[in-house]
């Protein structure tokens, strides 16, 4: 799959059909389809059972997925599937065999760990553990849920004791994971924002009022703009972030990360804000990215996130 | 529950703390922990207990405090609706869930009522006899009225009405629904608006719960199929009704809910000591970016206080009230969201192995954080009080 | 003076005329008009030359001194004109035959003091010392200029060796000082907001631009809207301040001050961008507004003051 | 002051730093610290020291990178131009005296100019031998230019111009001005546009300095009485001139200015530096607040750094550049302005016993806060970079 002429766009449109076709299906079948379609194994090497691609066609396909609202642990399956490569539960993990979530807080060692979401469903769980991360059966813990973010996609909290480990990540691996994840979550957040974009601008080009359709009307098509201002600037940010510059350095992806996920949080706030009252219901679809986003800015504490960044900076400078 | 409603009310001329101190002393007596969401002992009350408890405050001289007596009001003033409103804030006590007929229908029957209509309707507000719910929504008909529907017609001295309202707030447990109609067509625009108190027992009403973002069924779409009501239904004449509702909905902005600057120092108390009562998490607090914003919202509710001490002041010297209410709406909404957004952020970190106070406040926090999300929608959103301001406030020319 | 008829706005109306007289004039001709129509003494008793006014219509007639941008230590005048009633000083800056500035950070013991303004051509300059304050003789000081952020009204440093002190204030007279100066310094931070809010308004009214006066125009109308959200939420702020509750115990006045001044900043710098590149020059006076508010933000480190309110904030919870 | 000017041009093709790197050690090594406004020997440069230090910089292969070779530049491509202007972000260098010929009347030149006017013009722009100033706004006519006033009449093969033009930075030291008049009257509106480029030592001009807030001159007012300019002057033809400045102002809104991120990081990191070089402001920087703040202003340095990036990107593979230039002048201007405010809380604590580092910062950041208030105004203000957006990139419809 290493044709050049292949763009992410074309990726990131194939996965748009498959998110679409499950939509509504089961956790099991989602898993069958997505498999089906690759999608678990975008960033895994082709001689592992993988597309070969490389993050940056990670980004607009999980863009997608935010996109298209799909809940179900894709970004958490395409890193699990990609830190255990050439083993055989990344491999089972790529094919949809086993399934996999994440608890981005705790650890082994406290004997709990929290933050993780589509844990009832998954085979395995992975936890932080030493320097490294341990991937866990997820029989073998005790779960609890906590609904009050998400009642439908609650958050969990994992019991650890007496937990058992079916793979191990070494520390490089586990940081090398973690990077990945906030680019994946922070694309995903950046394509949950420009669904709700979308959503907005054709509610309010809809929505007529005193004659004209509310796009119409100045406060409204500067909120807008700004949507798509700071939609531009997550996905532009990300992008840089996996870059190397002209010297080959690598770059951090912490600033990318927290504007994405900062960005999309206005973002589907002020997209809620524009619905008026239907934005406030259950049946109008918004609410559902917003939990969704809020998840991961508490699984990775955003604002903590931020106040790292700047004192890096200040150490820095 | 019972309450011990058998207190005497202060008479406010007494001392100029009289009413508050009553206030004061009545609530934190009366009020069950279990009904205090910054209690560990909380448990989402049940609509009777809430009935039960704001029946109890009515009782206790705490509500209808500027009603005229004969309606079963207590005759004051809004210095003491306002003292009252302080106490009431300070304490995290359920909303009320008789509000839609003590802020709106209570105010607007009271203006263009028959007689018989107020004897009939008021005190039954106050006493929590009666529930209200407000039907003015429709699908295609939020702020602007030309786009109104739904449609009462004369006939043989009853009206027949059909339509369909939409976040009709508190409609499933309502037994009488505040509706707004049109006698003629759209093309009459403003003219021929008519009210109706309409009993939500009346044949051809239905309602259908729409679920909110914060997974309650608060708001309602009631379908109004042949529903037909006698004339002793209406209030007041076609158009009189209308125009008095938005009398009565630009002082009601101004005045109700006043404890909201309080009710808000209250959350910000709740969160703070919930953050303290768990060594961890208590370290959170000596972060200067908290304190910070900690400080800045503090800084503004003492804002919010003024802006609604100073309309009780103006208001009590027989100053017209203008659109003053979008003021205190707007800035109300404003830093209550961006409070809530805040309060959200910290308790989002706190770990299952926390204090009880904190897991509760992650809990009340966390859905705050949702329902804040409808604070500048609801009541009129954040735009049109823009809009109010700009041109009933600053005569700016309108925008097209 | 007690006359209960006479109301704030009276008196503001009055203090208007006065200073509207003195633009333009040299500082002693200032003095002295201001002095004529009894402003230094406007919260001074009767007994002791003033006005015998309370705090309530001293915001008012502070607040025209703002809006009318008069550049004159007419806050610090009346503080310690106020602080020292009854003494001859306090008499001499009543009547205008002397004056004094008020450096509002260091003190006698560190051997400097800094953020003073309209230190060149005061008589006196007030500077804190031990738990209360000092009044100096200002020509027994050295002084320095510090014109990076009003060359026309710089603010300066005092180096107060060898300073000969000509008054005393107590801790708890400095106290009530201090108390006073977040009062009137955050009404002229209102007033200067609510001068810029009326040259914008005026400004948009008249600039036409695609056939329609800019006031018309949404953003520009919510702006305007917003600044006269906060100039009322500053008024009302400062005079619950000072208003005691009904229980008769008093309030504090930092989150009204820190309200204020915070306000007023956004509302001018709206202001200055409202009126597009005519706000940026140095004609249009709406630069000396900022200048002079900054000023006050500066001295008073209006940050730290809501981090103070923070803290407290915290402790009492 | 003179510089090392004799120094080899890298070719981009060996390797994808070359240029970069190139600029980096070139800068460093010959930027004097008396130009750098973070160093403590810093002295506001003369328009002399200026006018050497760019043409040094041109001599040494860092300015005209994309122009072509047959007018002096040096016909690399955008990747290039952006790699030098990294390096020119990462040093606190003067802003470019020669900016108005090198963004704007240089590639309008280079559009429309004749081949004449194209060998006369360009290469002593690079070479820093004239200065432009840029002359389309005026007193009734901003953004909206239907209203433009100044006329030009042809008279026997010449141009007689009148009028007025306002916001024209560098007038005072211009030897040519980009001049929008128009032909016909106001009642043509968009008709009738046509550009000269006109000597300013031609009879008939005044300029007018105006102060801005930042207490420096650099807007004029320039007003043009009679001026007589041949046809020589005229740059294309009536409509073309301008319809091709539209084009040009379009690409240069995403192009022009490229270091900025990279120069706001320059002044974050100053700012921090000088802070850290006293040990009692150092101690502001352990308060969480701070470092919050720090944390977040670094994140849209970067989000700005991405959109800078992916422009070239996309225009280097041949995408058209549309309005997104609208996107990067507004993140830029609003997350700017929000820095220098917060910057000047900061320095406004100073102590005047403070580091000379610490002095000099207050200086800058102070005069860096008030020229910021401009920043949401000039090169478009962020209203109208904001309708751009919403209609040329998300196509709204236009608002009234």
């Amino acid at each position: 799959m290493s044709d050049d002429s292949l763009r992410p766009e074309d990726f990131a449109e194939a996965a748009g059909a498959a998110i679409t076709d499950a939509e509504g299906k089961s956790f099991a079948e989602k898993t069958a389809v997505l498999a089906e379609n690759g999608l678990f194994g975008v960033i895994v090497a082709e001689e592992q059972g993988g597309l070969g691609l490389d993050l940056s066609f990670g980004i607009p396909i999980v863009a997608v997925a935010g996109k298209l609202q799909l809940r179900y642990p894709l970004v958490e399956q395409m890193l699990v599937a990609s830190a255990l490569a050439g083993e055989d539960i990344g491999a089972a993990i790529v094919g949809g065999e086993k399934t996999a979530a994440i608890a981005w807080q705790g650890s082994l060692e406290e004997g709990y760990a929290t933050h993780a979401t589509f844990v009832a469903d998954a085979d395995y769980v992975l936890v932080a553990s030493g320097e490294g991360a341990a991937l866990l059966d997820r029989a073998s813990g005790e779960v609890q849920e906590d609904p009050s973010l998400d009642p439908d996609y609650p958050q969990y909290t994992l019991k650890l004791e007496g937990a058992a480990t079916v793979a191990t990540l070494s520390a490089e691996a586990f940081a090398k994971l973690k990077f990945k994840a906030k680019v994946l979550y922070g694309a995903f957040a950046a394509g949950a924002g420009e669904g709700a974009m979308d959503r907005a601008a054709s509610h309010m080009a809809g929505r007529v009022q005193f004659g004209r359709p509310l796009s119409a009307k100045q406060a409204v098509r500067h909120t807008m703009a700004r949507m798509k201002l700071l939609t531009e600037t997550s996905y532009a940010g990300l992008q840089r972030a996996i870059a190397q510059d002209e010297f080959g350095a690598a770059r951090d992806v912490d600033t990318a990360f927290a504007g994405a996920i900062g960005n999309s949080c206005f973002i589907i706030e002020k997209a809620i804000h524009l619905h008026g009252g239907m934005g406030f219901t259950w049946e109008l679809p918004l609410h559902c990215s917003l939990r969704d986003v809020r998840k991961i800015d508490a699984a990775f504490n955003t604002g903590g996130v931020v106040k790292s960044i700047g004192k890096a900076f200040i150490a820095a400078a | 529950m019972t309450y011990n409603i058998e207190v005497a009310h202060p008479d406010p001329a007494t001392s100029r703390s009289a009413y508050r101190a009553h206030a004061r002393e009545w609530l934190r007596a009366n009020l069950p922990s279990s009904m205090r969401a910054d209690s560990v002992d909380y448990k989402t009350p049940s609509l009777n207990e809430c009935r039960d408890w704001e029946e109890a405050m009515y009782r206790a001289g705490l509500a209808g405090m500027t009603w005229p007596k004969e309606y079963g009001g207590y005759g004051l003033t809004l210095r003491e609706h306002l003292a009252v409103n302080k106490e009431i804030g300070a304490l995290m006590m359920p909303e009320s869930v008789g509000s839609v007929g003590k802020e709106l229908a209570g105010p607007i029957i009271m203006a263009v009522g028959t007689e018989e209509q107020k004897q009939e309707f008021l005190p039954k507000i106050l006493a929590m006899k009666n529930y209200w719910c407000q039907g003015f929504s429709e699908p295609e008909a939020g702020s602007d009225l030309v786009r109104l529907r739904t449609r009462a017609v004369e006939e043989n001295g009853n009206w027949r009405i059909n339509g369909q309202k939409i976040w009709t707030s508190g409609a499933m447990k309502a037994d009488y629904c505040l509706l707004l109609t049109r006698t003629g067509t759209v093309a009459d625009k403003h003219k021929g608006l008519l009210m109706f108190a309409v009993p939500m027992n009346t044949h051809g009403i239905r309602v259908v719960p729409i679920k909110s973002i914060d997974g309650k069924e608060s708001f309602a779409e009631v379908f109004f199929d042949d529903v037909v009501v006698p004339d002793s239904a209406r209030l007041g004449k076609p158009d009189e009704g209308w125009s008095a509702a938005i009398r009565v909905l630009s002082i009601e902005r101004a005045t109700n809910r006043m404890y909201r600057p309080w009710r808000f120092e209250a959350e910000l108390k709740m969160l703070v000591a919930a953050f303290k009562s768990d060594p961890e998490l208590a370290k959170l607090l000596e972060d200067g970016y908290y304190q910070r914003r900690i400080g800045q919202i503090a800084t503004e509710i003492d804002g919010l206080k003024g802006l609604i001490e100073q309309a009780v002041d103006q208001m009590a010297g027989g100053a017209p009230i203008g659109a003053r209410g979008s003021l205190n709406k707007l800035f109300w909404s404003e830093t209550h969201q961006a409070f809530a957004t805040f309060a959200y952020e910290m308790v989002s970190q706190i770990k299952p192995t926390a204090s009880a106070e904190a897991l509760r406040a992650k809990k009340h926090f966390t859905t705050a954080y949702l329902f804040a999300r409808a604070e500048s929608i609801y009541a009129g959103v954040s735009e049109v009080q823009l809009d109010i301001i700009a041109q009933r406030i600053l005569n700016l020319p309108k925008d097209l």
